[in-house]
Parts: structure tokens; sequence; C-alpha cells
């Protein structure tokens, strides 16, 4: 009789013996599952909430009350928020404006980072520091002008306008840059010495090597293009050009002291809800593996 | 002098670079510092919709300095700004902890994934959850219900709780995003120092204590003065999950700009109390870098 | 600019997507033998508004805005005085389209500064008959007070549903008490009297019972908790699916919540209008919602235009494309009959005024059950006066009424530290 | 009894495909209390493995240790009472150096006053009295390398490891510090394992040498025992520099063989141990050191000679391979010289062809 | 006239309060077309300084550098036509060992055809063939260094800078290379700059040595010369290991000074120099090797002996300080003996005390 793999006669387990080395006692550690499993769920009950909402029927949607399985079984909000609201048009809208405006946004904080490594760079503290302040101003003070100087640009309903307005930002650079400086400097020398022009070291040395970092902020710059509202809102009037979130935020938020007739049921709410995230939680699955090591934040001085 | 001359041999040197950030520099000035400008220029004006603007020189920022809405907003933000950061501080860097305890690479993703998703989401989706949750008849009431509590707690629209809810569900929803960020920065140290410690007899949770906090450090003083920056511009929570009941505690001066400026169409009251809180994000930022930073300098 | 072009900037009016808004101009274009240009922002309408206005106008000539928002522009000089076009206007003048008391309702000062987009109607109180047949309870005697709670009551002992309660309201912005204070003759919101004083009726003393009331209905169970946080949303879906048994919203709504039930209604479920209590004069008063209205940009080049738009509004022809939508696309006149299309049917008979603002339009389709019995009770309504410090006074009477309904403060400290707070906020004198 | 034993020590690590790779395969040695013990060998061999598995750092596949005649197999790396200095130092990179000091002590349960006590004392001992307050990073390399050994001094432990703590050294504070180490190790008597890569390090340092290969125990010896009596070819490669002149060669069936361009007969005793060789071919080594040159123009010419200061080395190219040889010389040798090799038997090595054990 | 040539170049940092610190001060010094020059001195001493200014990489404070009859000071780093050799590599660690390679010769507007060639070429020279396609990660520490060299090799330059080329290398992997870096520079007859901080690099590669300390030149001259007549302490203390035994003693009237146990009588030679010395304090210097030892009850006892395999190196405690003494010997000293010291006065060097420069 052949023995079951199970009793091998090897005296050495197949398996990594599990390490019970440097970790808290049995104790801290039950506390830290708690704790994380209790966070987790306090995160994931919501979103669960949502989805159960999304799948149920119209009139089960209706019920109140926390509910984390669909109560009866439904797709019929997808079908009707689609249709009602002709998602097809601003989803891809937002779709593209975000894939562009990420991928530009990427590349050109990519190279103002760059160029501010340049630590003998003439008024490179004084460009931080121009940089920096465009952190702090507050859309609504800028809420008219930025309105008259997307019109004197002709920027009024382009995707243009859509993608140029918060194109360069601030804290993409300041991510990019850090993580940069962990890029040895000899590599650029060593490109330098083998001939070749800043242009090249940038895209051929400097970007490969800073995957996390691009992923990093091609992600922050996707989830903020994608929930961006204010500008959409300021600058579009054209139906053709509405990106997702202008369109939900009306089916989310139907005011109800205007005594308008529009009725959406919580199931389509969700759904619209749903479609908007889901391209977020695909783009974070691809940058997540890429997130830890990406938000080198490390010890920023301007 | 010798320095001098280097300065201008750098621009000379780096005169293409110039070039590459000269349109960077430009859609700045273009997209950030044009508009901040025009947006001073209107603070000391009357603006009227008819295009008869007058020169009123302070009067706007008068006016809204004589408002105690915008001061007790001013006071909101701060508060609640504060009371988010220390426990986005203390909640992120236990959890940055946590995760990094657990042994398998399957659990350390799949809480970091679902601690990370409430970032993702709106406030629009995230407010609506959670006055479904806070409600008398909601989820939260229903677990003290179980406990014993009697008649359900009006947590949404008593005025006690006003800034405890927006703190807490402000920390709920960055609490992953800033957790990947400290963990980051244990990641980063050198596990080498950890065997030391273990042969030094220290035990794990005095390892964490003494040699994974302070490796947290800078990160921490980055991202403070990274989110600082926002403490006065939290509009899209306040906006989703106040009520008249709480508002006078939570309305934050953006929000007070968009009721008494925006709405009322007065631009000149946006804008001046815009750039009233412009200079107090300034004033806050530097403040803070020069106390987190004053002695690496030296 | 060539002077047959009027520029409009609409929030709720017109279509819902590119080719709505393409067929509601043409037809608009139509009517008015004007060139119409429509743009129709997705959101934060306010913001949009202000960023055109203060950009010069943009040569738009005609804006659409709620009452709430009047003042304001026209404090801030963004919308024209335009009383002598609407004295010089045959159809605007005449107060068998359009009555005396809806031009005085609008008017600041005396002038007029907007036209009407559509009729306001009136929220007022729905009952779900379907429960009340369901668990064969006896409908209300005569409307008072007491009459409902004991209704409450008795929905209360028999309806056995889980999370049921009788009575929802939102009690936050107060736009739903006003059917319960009627029983005290007194209205919501900053009221002026003739020597232009201002008052706060629901905060007098002669209010106490009312308050009295709404919070036994709170304390008894009868009133949903959540009526201190819900949203009108949430309590449309409460009534919607038999949560709660009476919720006061729009009249169109009635029709809504009929429609809405599907195969439920009648038997099941069926929203039933009512007036709500009765003034001691033995009259209802409803709350009317805030107007929708149209003004004209001070920066506008075609004035005559956009008031010939606004003679269209209050014509039949434009009633119906502002209810129904246009010919060919949203209907199809067959054999003289309406046949709503597939588009129409999605519009359902609203494209930005499902109730035209003049008094002789004739609804060429039926309305939804219901509708029709809710909108007799339009003359009992009228709307608040809009004041600058109207959002402060929502804001402390609000607050006071989840004091006082959950019973953190008595009555009479309520009253007494609202009224204080409405004087130190200088809304009462 | 020796105070460590290894019992046929394994450690395995299995890779993603589950295969076992052995990092150290059935190690026995012992320790003796006080000595001092070097294990030296190519990178990868399994030193640190070894290393750890003493501290607890890493599991046992398979065997027992045993340390003062308790099998530690089992024991918590706190409860080992053992000292070790990391490669890179491994130092508490946010506290001062008195505190990188203290952090084990404390654990300890020891007083606050004693303690203090102890880390100057350290301090002193190693001349870092000054830097009591500075963080690591305002310390040089070799401050940095004093630190690491002052936490470790500083536990009195029964048992210092040492892995490869020189190697981020510059070459003149390498030697300074081994001569430290070597100091402290006859001050304290403690036993000491010291594990590197570094051949010279081995020879100066060790009482007991411990040469690894590939997981595997090559030889264990004094320092002269190793040098002189390599055990076969990867030692006697391994161990000096220029390490032994190894080549091919046939064994005659007379007992001699072909060297450079002489042939050599070998001493009998040699030639006794050789007796399955005859005809074979084999390899031979001999030292660099151990051959005599004559200037002789019939001779080879060299064909890079390396100036050393105090030594030259000549490298010749011959029909067995190159050839080192090592004359001490404080000046430079011309390079246009032809030298006849002198090879003396007694002082060859033989190793098998195949396996490379000495004959 | 000489390939390359520094004029008086000096490189200022100014720190944060704006003073200014040498890195290098005032260098002269020239390289013929076709030499191998060594840059030798202890860390931070200015030798990275000085090659990163002759690539470019640095600008320059003071000062010329002529290369081939041009200024350079102001050539761009592409223009230079120069190869440099990193200390940690600088592979790119996202490109196969044939794209790195490739990678200069791509902005060089050479056919696809020839770079092929040419890397390949390279690639065989530096037996790299079979590993063309893999990533550096997947490279041994040998394998690295050697790609980076066929690096630089690939791009046929006029000069060659090697920074530290070897010092990530362990020991034996460092002689190997040491050597094929000197075969290259036979073969290509390449004028090669080579900075390093081991002394033994520099002896064995350089035909000419820098020896350099706090960013000034200190002596230049073939390795013997440096070794033999080494000018101030400093690079008597540096080049040679161990090093020189330096210590202070009394020059007597009579022309005599005191080391160890015994008093010597300096030759004439040395005495004529030395006249202002009578009397007065100096530094006498003398290596290792030159001391010779006769065993001897009445002799001094080592305080250490350790052994190297064919040396011994003796530690004594004298009256001026410890004294080093090598021993080639290639088996282990015994160290209970007692030695008596003997110096040969031609081989002492005598250093003056206050600024260490040779008498
Ligand atoms: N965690 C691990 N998983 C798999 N293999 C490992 C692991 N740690 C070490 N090894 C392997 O075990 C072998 C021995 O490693 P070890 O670190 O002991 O070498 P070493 O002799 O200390 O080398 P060095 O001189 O480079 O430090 C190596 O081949 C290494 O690849
Ligand atoms: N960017 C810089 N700013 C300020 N000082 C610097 C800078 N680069 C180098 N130095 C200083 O210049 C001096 C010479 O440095 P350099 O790198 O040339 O030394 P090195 O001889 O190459 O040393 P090593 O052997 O450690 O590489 C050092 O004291 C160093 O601190
Ligand atoms: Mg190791
Ligand atoms: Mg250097």
């Amino acid at each position: 009789m052949k023995l079951p793999a199970l009793f091998s006669p090897s005296k050495l387990s197949k398996k990594q013996p599990k390490s019970n080395r440097n970790q808290l006692t049995p104790t801290l550690k039950f506390l830290n599952i708690i704790m994380l499993i209790i966070l987790m769920l306090s995160m994931i009950v919501p979103f669960l909430n949502v989805l159960s909402i999304a799948f149920s029927s119209r009139q089960a949607s209706m019920s109140p009350g926390i509910s984390i399985f669909p109560k009866e079984f439904s797709t019929e909000g997808f079908s009707y928020i689609w249709q009602r609201a002709k998602l097809w048009s601003p989803f891809l809208n937002s779709l593209f404006v975000s894939v562009v405006g990420a991928a530009l946004q990427t590349f050109l904080s990519a190279i103002t980072a760059y160029i501010l490594m340049k630590k003998d760079l003439p008024f490179r503290r004084l460009i931080i520091s121009f940089i920096m302040i465009t952190m702090m101003i507050p859309g609504e003070l800028t809420l008219v002008s930025i309105y008259t100087l997307n019109k004197n640009l002709n920027l009024l309903n382009t995707y243009s306008g859509l993608i140029i307005n918060g194109l360069v930002s601030g804290l993409s650079i300041i991510l990019l840059n850090n993580y940069f400086e962990s890029v040895p400097r000899s590599l650029s020398e060593a490109a330098l010495i083998d001939n070749t022009g800043e242009f090249k070291i940038f895209t051929r040395i400097y970007l490969p090597l800073s995957k996390p970092g691009i992923a990093t902020v091609s992600f922050i710059a996707f989830v903020s293009k994608w929930n961006s509202l204010m500008i959409p809102v300021t600058i579009i009037t054209d139906q053709d050009k509405y990106t997702l979130p202008m369109v939900l935020r009306n089916l989310v938020f139907n005011s109800s002291s205007v005594s308008g007739s529009e009725f959406v049921p919580p199931n389509a709410i969700m759904a619209a809800i749903v479609i908007s995230t889901i391209p977020l939680l695909i783009a974070y699955i691809f940058a997540q593996r890429y997130l830890v090591s990406g938000t080198i934040i490390g010890s920023v001085k301007g | 002098m010798k320095k001098k001359k280097n300065t201008w041999k750098n621009i000379k040197k780096y005169r293409f670079i110039y070039i590459i950030l000269l349109p960077i520099l430009l859609y700045f000035i273009v997209f950030s510092y044009t508009p901040l400008i025009m947006g001073i220029v209107q603070s000391f004006n009357d603006v009227k919709l008819s295009g008869n603007s007058v020169f009123v020189g302070l009067e706007n920022y008068q006016e809204v300095l004589n408002d105690s809405k915008f001061i007790q907003s001013i006071w909101n933000a701060l508060i609640i700004g504060l009371g988010k950061w220390i426990l986005i501080f203390i909640g992120g860097v236990a959890i940055a902890i946590g995760i990094n305890e657990l042994t398998t690479k399957w659990q350390k993703t799949t809480v970091q994934t679902s601690t990370y998703i409430p970032y993702l989401l709106s406030w629009t989706i995230v407010g609506g959850i959670w006055i479904f949750i806070l409600s008398p008849n909601g989820l939260l009431n229903g677990i003290l219900g179980f406990f014993g509590q009697e008649s359900p707690i009006l947590f949404i629209s008593n005025q006690k709780y006003g800034r405890w809810i927006m703190i807490l569900t402000g920390v709920w929803k960055d609490l992953g995003y800033y957790a990947v960020l400290f963990l980051t920065s244990i990641v980063a140290t050198n596990p080498n120092i950890f065997e030391a410690a273990q042969i030094d007899g220290a035990p794990r949770m005095k390892q964490i204590r003494r040699l994974v906090l302070p490796e947290m450090v800078s990160t921490m003083k980055t991202v403070l003065v990274l989110s600082i920056m926002g403490l006065f511009t939290n509009f899209d929570q306040i906006f989703v999950m106040a009520n008249p009941a709480v508002i006078e505690k939570t309305r934050s001066p953006i929000l007070y700009i968009y009721e008494n400026g925006i709405q009322a169409f007065d631009v000149g009251i946006a804008t001046a109390a815009s750039v009233i809180v412009l200079l107090l994000t300034g004033v806050v930022t530097l403040g803070l870098r020069y106390i987190l930073y004053r002695r690496d300098e030296s | 600019q060539d002077n047959g072009t009027v520029d409009i900037l609409t929030n709720v009016t017109g279509g819902k997507d590119d080719a709505d808004m393409e067929a509601f101009v043409a037809e608009l274009e139509e009517l008015t033998g004007l060139t119409i240009n429509m743009e129709k922002p997705a959101n934060d309408y306010g913001t949009v508004m202000l960023q055109k206005l203060a950009n010069g106008g943009e040569g738009l000539d005609l804006v659409y805005f709620g009452q709430d928002s009047m003042a304001d522009l026209v404090e801030q000089e963004g919308i024209m005085d335009i009383t002598e076009y609407v004295e010089g206007s045959e159809i605007l003048s005449d107060p068998n389209i359009i009555p005396i008391e809806e031009w005085e309702n609008i008017a600041l000062d005396g002038q007029i500064y907007a036209g009407f987009n559509k009729k306001e109607v009136h929220r007022l109180p729905n009952i779900n008959q379907g429960l009340l047949n369901e668990y064969d309870i006896q409908p209300l005697q005569e409307e008072t007070l007491d009459e409902y709670y004991n209704l409450f009551t008795e929905m209360k002992e028999k309806i056995d549903i889980q999370g049921f309660y009788p009575i929802n309201i939102v009690l936050s912005d107060l736009n739903d008490v006003q059917p319960w204070f009627a029983s005290q003759g007194l209205k919501t919101g900053i009221v002026v009297d003739e020597n232009g004083n201002k008052t706060v009726p629901i905060v007098s003393d002669e209010s106490a019972p009312v308050w009295e009331w709404l919070r036994t209905l709170y304390e008894e169970e009868l009133l949903d908790p959540a009526s201190l946080t819900d949203t009108t949303a949430e309590l449309r879906n409460k009534f919607q699916s038999s949560q709660t048994g009476l919720v006061v919203d729009w009249a169109a709504w009635t029709g809504l919540y009929n429609a809405n039930a599907g195969d439920d209604y009648p038997d099941n479920f069926e929203a039933v209008p009512f007036g709500g209590t009765t003034t001691p004069d033995g009259e209802y008063m409803l709350h009317r919602g805030a107007g929708s209205l149209w003004g004209v940009p001070t920066t506008s080049d075609n004035v005559e235009g956009a008031m010939k738009v606004l003679e269209t509004f209050a014509t039949q022809e434009g009633g119906i494309l502002l209810s129904l939508g246009s010919e060919g696309y949203d209907y199809n006149l067959e054999n003289g009959e309406y046949v709503l299309t597939e588009q129409g049917e999605l519009h359902a008979k609203d494209h930005g005024a499902p109730f035209p603002i003049s008094s002789q339009f004739e609804a060429p389709l039926e309305h939804n059950p219901g509708v029709d019995e809710a909108m007799e009770f339009l003359e009992f309504a009228s709307t608040e006066t809009y004041l600058p410090e109207s959002p402060e006074y929502l804001e402390i009477v609000g607050q006071g009424a989840i004091a006082i309904v959950s019973g953190e403060i008595s009555v009479e400290e309520g009253l007494a530290q609202m009224q204080a707070n409405l004087q130190d906020a200088g809304i009462i004198d | 009894m020796a105070y460590l034993e290894f019992k046929n020590i394994s450690k395995v690590y299995f890779d993603n495909r589950d295969t076992e790779n052995y990092a150290v395969r059935q190690a026995n040695f012992t320790v003796e209390e006080g000595e001092l013990v070097v294990f030296v060998g190519p990178s990868g061999c399994g030193k640190s493995t070894l290393l750890r598995m003493i501290a607890g750092l890493e599991d046992i596949s398979e065997g027992e240790i045993i340390l003062d005649e308790r099998v530690i197999n089992e024991v918590e790396v706190s409860k080992r009472a053992i000292a070790m200095v990391f490669q890179d130092y491994a130092l508490y990179p946010h506290m001062s150096v008195g505190d990188n000091l203290g952090f084990g002590l404390e654990n300890s349960k020891m007083k606050k006053n004693d303690i203090e006590e102890k880390i100057d004392q350290s301090l002193n001992v190693l001349e870092l009295g000054d830097l009591k307050e500075r963080l690591p990073k305002q310390l040089s390399g070799g401050q940095r390398q004093r630190v690491a050994l002052g936490r470790a001094l500083v536990k009195n432990p029964k048992l210092f490891l040492l892995d490869e703590p020189l190697s981020n050294l510059d070459a003149r504070l390498r030697v300074q510090t081994r001569k430290l180490i070597s100091d402290l190790h006859n001050k304290l008597q403690a036993t000491m394992i010291y594990v590197t890569h570094d051949q010279i390090e081995a020879m100066t340092l060790g009482d007991k040498i411990v040469v690894m290969n590939r997981g595997v125990i090559q030889q264990i010896g004094t320092p002269e025992e190793i040098y002189r009596e390599p055990k076969n070819t990867f030692v006697a490669n391994f161990i000096g520099t220029p390490s032994m002149n190894l080549m091919k060669s046939n064994f005659n069936e007379s007992g001699s063989i072909e060297l450079g361009n002489a042939e050599i007969q070998l001493p009998n005793n040699v030639l006794e141990r050789a007796n399955d060789y005859f005809g074979k071919e084999v390899i031979v080594g001999i030292r660099p050191e151990e051959i005599e040159l004559s200037i002789d123009q019939a001779g080879l010419k060299p064909a890079l000679i390396e100036y050393l200061g105090s030594e030259n080395l000549l490298y010749f190219d011959t029909p067995q391979g190159e050839l080192i040889v090592k004359v001490h010389k404080s000046s430079k040798l011309q390079s246009d010289n032809n030298y006849q090799l002198k090879f003396n038997p007694e002082k060859l090595y033989i190793f098998d062809k195949q396996n490379g054990s000495r004959i």
C-alpha cells in the first residue's frame, strides 16, 4: 500500500515551518486581529450595503435599513440607470478625460519633478515654493475668474478644457520628486557619460525605474480626475460632454425642496454609485502592489 | 563672490531646462496665479453682476470678519481639523503597525484594500451611508439598543455630537489612505534592526514603540504639512452631512463662502473670505513647518 | 448680436439630453419665431449662473432661478426690473391667464423682476389608503390635530409591519409642518405685516399646542424618530414601501406615488391627498413651493425676445411644450388625441413645468391618479416670503424644532430660546 | 564537554517550486568555552545562516544545537544570552549611542544606575566616550562599527556572534578593528563566533577556523593547519593570498610529476599515499611563496610582475596554466629577466582530480 | 605635451553657512597618453571629486583641466569622449547586459549592426558572452563589475576613469578583476585614471601613483618611489600593509636615535640632511619587513602574533609605541619567545615632527 503524501517518510515538512519568531504576544496578536477585523468590517459593510441595494429589486431597495445581501436579486437598477441617465456617454467621457488627464499629469509632473532634482538649479527653492503655494489656493477664491479664464482660452465645452484644468498638481510633483531622489544618482551620471541627452535619461532611466512612483501618481491623478466635479460643472454645459460625476450628483442628490417630479429608485442610485466606483476599484487593484512602495513621502523640505 | 558667478553659470548651463520648465510654470501662472490675482482684485471691489464694480477697499473684508458665523466657521475648521488629525495619526499609525504585524501577504492585502475603499468613494456616497448608519433606526442605534440603550440617540441632529461625527466620519474615510502612507515608512525600515532588538531581548511591543514609531516620524511630519493645507477647505463632507441642528458647530469656512458669497451672488464677499482662508492656510502651514523642521535646520 | 436670438440659461426646463434639448428648442423657436440658444448646466446651477453673470452676462437674455434667489440677484444687479414689460404684455398682464396674486407673490417692493416658469404647487399630507384598508382602520372623521392623533394611534396599534411608523416628516427643513400649524392659523416662514414688521408665527406663544402635539407623536413613537434626520428621499422611500402611513409631499407626488406603486395600486397602495388641519376659520393652510422663475439679466441685449418667450410659456401651446414636450418627439397627435412616444413616457409629462402657469391651460392628457384631487387644495396654499434672512431663520428654527420634538427641552423653553435667537440675529424685531 | 555543539545541523529553504535548497548541510562541530572560532567561505556558502541559527533568528530544519549543555533549538532568541554584531551594524537609527547600548539592558531588569555605569564602561573600552549623545547617522563608519561592538559588549554575553563585522570598513579601519576584536577576545575570554569571507581576517583572528563551501563544512582546524594542510582544493585555493597555484599534471609511473618546465620526483611519504594515482592525472598545488626563482636565460619570462612594496608577484604562463610566484623583495623586479623555477618536492600538495581531496 | 593636465585645480563646496570647504586644493599633475595613473588616499580626501571634474560631472571652482591640448572646463560631459566605471557599477537595472553596453552607443549615431558587433566583441573580451540577455540583478558581483567595465570598453574612449571599481568585490574577485584591468590597459594602451583607497590596488596597477590627503596631493611617483621614498609621514603610513612603524624618538647630538631597546647610529647621508634636527624630537619610520629578529631571552616579548599563512606579524610594545614586525615564515611563530630587534640604519626614515615631511 502506498502511503499518502501526507505521511511521506521525509523528515522535512514540505511547507516552510511557520515561524513564530519575533511576533506579538498571543494576546496582543489577538487584539490586533480583532482591531483589524472590526475596522475592515466597518469599512466594508457600508460598501456591501451599497452593493446589496444596487442589486435589489426596486421595491426591495426602498425598504430602509442596512442590508448586506440583496433582498430580491435583480439588476434592474443598473439597466434603469444606464438607460435613464444615458450613462454611456458620460461614462466614456469620464474615462477618456481621466485616462488622458492622468497620463498627461503624470508625465508633466514627472518632468517637473525631474528638473527640480537638480540641486544646483538656480531658483530651485523659489520654484518649489511657487508650486507649493498653488496647493493652498481655495477653489472658491478663483471660482469666477477660472470661468473667465477658460472662456478666454476657448476651453468652455471642450475635452481639452476638462483635461487641462488641474493638469499639473503640486502633490504629484512632490511625490515624484521624492521618488526620483531614491534613484541612485550615479545612474544618471553614467548615462551622461554615455552621451545621453537629459530627455533620454528621463524617459529611459528615471521613468522605468520609478514604476511604483509613477503608478501611485497616476492612480491619484486618475482618482481625482474621475471624481472631479467643480471644474466640469464650471466649463461644461454641452450635454455631450458631461462627465459621470456631473450626472450622478444629480441622481444621488436630487434635492427634494424643489417640487420636481423626478423619482429615481434607490437601487438605481446605488447602481450609479457602483458604476462610478468600479473603475476606481480597478485602478486601485492595478496600483495596489505599488502603493506601499510608491508613496514615498519621506521628509519633504521644499 | 564665487558663488554669484556660479549662479550665473548655472543659469546658463540650465537654460534648456528652464525652457522645459517654462510651460509648466506658465501653466501655474495661468491656471493658478492669474485666477488668484483676479480673485484678490475682486475681493477689494463691490462686484455687481451688471458689470458696475466699485472699489471699496477693505469693506468686504470687514463685513466678513465682523460676521460671527465666519469666525465661528474658522474655529469649527480648527477644532474638527485638529480632532481629525489627532485621530488619523493615532489610528493610521495603529493600523499601519497592525497591518505590518500580520504574517501573511494575503492578510495584509485584504486589510489594506478594504481599508482603502472609503477613500475612493466621494463624500456624497460616504455621507449618505453614514447618515443612514447613525439615524435613529440605523445600524448604530440598533447595536446600542441591543446593549440596552432604551431610546435611540439622535447622533446626526444633536449639536453635542455634530463635530464628533464630522471628525469620526472624516477619519473613517481617510484612515486607510494614511495607513498606507505610514506603512510605507515601516516597510522601508532596515529589517536588521528588529533582529538586533530580538537579540537585545526587546519584546515585539517594545520594538514597535522604540523602533517602528520613530521611523515613521518624518513621514508623519510631511503628511501633517501636506494635509494641513486642506484644513479650511472641507466642503463636501459638511455640505452632505450637516443639518440645521448642527450646522453652527460644523460649518467650514468654505461652506460659509458658498452660502454667503456664491449662493448670494456676492463675488466680493466670496473672494474676500477666500483670501482670508488662503492667508490663514499659509500662516498655519508655515507655522507648522517652522515648528516641525526648526530643529532639523540647525 | 442679432436681435432675433434669445440666449437662455436653464435648470429644470428643457430636455434631459442633447436630443431632447434640440427638439425642445426647435419647438420653442417655432412658437416664438425667434432663434433660441439654451444652455443647461449639469448641477451647481447657482454657481454656474454666478460665473456667467459675473463674466459680463455672456449675452444671456433669460435665466432660470428659484424665488429664494431672487432677492439676492436683484441686490447684486443681476436681473432687471421688468415691471413695464409685464404691464405692456397683453398675455402676461391678463389676470385671467395669470392671477394678480401670483404676481404679487413674487414682487419685490412692488416691482416685478421675473416671470413664471410654471404654476408652483403645494405640499400636502398623503395617507396610504391601502394600509388603512388592509388593516381595517377607520378613515379620518375631521381634520384636527386630535383626530390625526387618533388615526396614528390606531395605525400604530394595528399595523404590524417591521419598523412601521404612522407618520414621518422632514423636520429640519420645516417644509412639512405647515399643515399642522394651520390648526392655529399660523404660517411658516418669516411673515412681514403691513407695517413692515417681521414675525415668525410658528415660534409665537400660540404655536405651543402644535409643538406639544408633535412632541407627543415623537414620544409615543407615532412619528418616525428618523424624522429628525431623514431627508425627503428616505421619507419617500419609506412611504412608498409602506413603512410610513402619512407623509407631507408635493401635490404631484400623490400621483407619482401611485404610479410608482405599479400593480400594487390601488389595492395594496393608494396615496390619498388630505388638506391637513383646518384653521379656526375652517380653511386649510398649505405651503406652496418657492416660485420657479425666469429673469432677464441686466446685461441682456434682447429683452423683447426674452419677454416673448415668457409670453409663450403662458400660452396653451407653451404649456404643452413645458409639460408634454414637443410634437413628433415626445408625443404625436393621432386623430386629435395626444399619444406619448417612448421618449415622452420617459419624461413623464414634465419638461420643467408639469403644471404650466396659465390658469386657462388645459392638460391634454390625464394626470397620474390622485393628482387632480391634490391640486384642488392649491387654492389654500401660499408661498413663504423669501428674504435674505430666510436661511438663518431656517437654521435657528430647524434646530429648535429638533430640540423640542426630541424632548431635549420643554416647549416653553424652546420657544423662548428660538424667539431670543431670532431676535439676536435681527430676524424679528 | 564542549560549550557549543552542532549536531547534524541542516537548514533547508524551499523555493517557489518547493524544491529543497540546503543552505547548510549536516554541519557538525564544537566550540570550546573562550574560543574564537571563525567561519570562512565564499559568499552564499551558508555562514550567516549557521550564525543566525545559533542566534535563534532562523529555524533549524534538522539536527540539534547544544549550548552550555542545553538543546537550544526551541529556546527563544531573547533567552539565549548571546550578543550579535551585524554586518551593516543595525544600529537603532533614532537612538543615541548611549541608548543603543542601553536598549538591551533595559530589557534585563537591571537598575538604571548600573545600566549607566555599564554603558560608560563599554564606551570607554571602545574609546567612544565623547560620542555618547550622538545619533548613528552622525558617526563615521568606524565609529558605527565600534558602537555595534559596544552594543554586544555591554551585555556581557557568554557568546558573541559576529557576522562579517568588518566588511563595510575600509582597509585601514579593518586592520584596526580586527585588532580591537582580538584584544577584546583576549581580555574578556568570551566565546566568539566570527563569520567572514575574508581569509586574512580568518587567519589572524581565529583560534579555530571552519571553512565552508556551499553549505558543507570543508575543514576545521587552527589557522596553521588550514594553511599548511588543506584537506582539499577548495580550502587550498581559498586560504592564502595569492592563492595556492593549482595545476593539472600527470603522475608518472615513476612517481614524478611535470611542473613549470621541470620534472619533479615526489618524496616517498607522498608516494606511499598515492599508490592508486600512478599514471593518472592529478592536481598539484604549490604556494606562491614556496617557489624559488633563479635568473637563467633559459628559464621562463614572467608575463606580469606586480609590485606590492615588500614583495613582488610574478605571473608565469606554463604549459600547466598560470603560475604565481611571490618573492620577498622590497624593490620592483625587472620584468625582462628570465627565471628558472625551482620547486621543493616537500612543499607540493597533490589532490584527487575528481573530488579535489588531498592525497 | 602631456595628454591630460591639471593646472591649479581647486574645488570648493559651500556649506549652509556659506563657508568654503576645499574638497580639492591646488592640484597640479599631468597624465601621459597610455598611462595608468592611480589616485589613492583615505576616504573623503577628494579623489572622486577630482575624477568627477575630469568627467565633467562636477564644476571646477578654480584652475584649468587640459585634455588633448584643449581646455575642457566648459566642455559638456557628453562631448568629452571619456568612459567611467562607478564604484556601485551604476548598471541600468532594467536593461539587459547587452542593452547596458549598447545604451551609450545608441547615442552616437552608430549603425545598429555595428553596435551589435561592438557589444559582442566587448562581451567576449570580458567573457560575458553568455550573459547578454540577463538583467544586472541576475548577475554575481564579479559579473556586474565586468559588465560595468564592458560598458566603458565598448565606447573606445580615449580616457578611462575608474572610481573605486573593485571596492564592492570580495578579496578573491578583487584580485582577478585587478588583473583583468591591468590586462586591458596593456592590450588597449588606453589612458586610465583609477581611483582607490586600497593601496594594494594602487601599487599593483599604477604606472604612476598620486597620493592625496584632505584635498591636497601629497606625492606623485611610481609605486616604487612612493613605497621606498615617501615624502612625508602620511604617505609613509598610508602605503604598505602593515604600514610603516612610525615612532617619536630623540635625535641625539651624536647623530643616533633610540628605537625599541636599541640605540642606532644613523648613516652620514642622512645626518647631512638632518643638521637642523640634532637634539630635537623627530619621527622615525621603519617598514615592518625591514626589522630583523633574533631569539634572545633578553629581548622583547611580542604582545601579539598574527599568522597570515606565508608570514607572521609580531606586535611589540616598545617605549616609543607599538612596533610591528613582519616575518616571512610559513608556520606560526611561538608566542613565548623573546626577540632582539635589529634595525638597519640605512632603512630608517626620519621625518620632521611638526609637518611630517621627510628629512
Ligand atoms: N530566506 C531565504 N530563502 C531562501 N534562500 C535563502 C534565504 N536566506 C538565505 N538563503 C540561501 O542560503 C544560502 C546561504 O546564505 P547565507 O546568507 O548563509 O550565506 P553567507 O555565507 O552568509 O553569504 P554572505 O557572505 O554573502 O553573507 C544562500 O544560497 C542563500 O541564497
Ligand atoms: N556635494 C557636496 N557638497 C559638499 N561637500 C561635498 C560634496 N561632495 C563631496 N563633498 C566633500 O568633499 C570631500 C571630498 O569628497 P570625495 O567624494 O571626492 O572623497 P573621496 O576621496 O572620493 O572619498 P571616498 O573614498 O569615500 O569615495 C569630502 O570631504 C566630502 O564631504
Ligand atoms: Mg552573510
Ligand atoms: Mg569617492
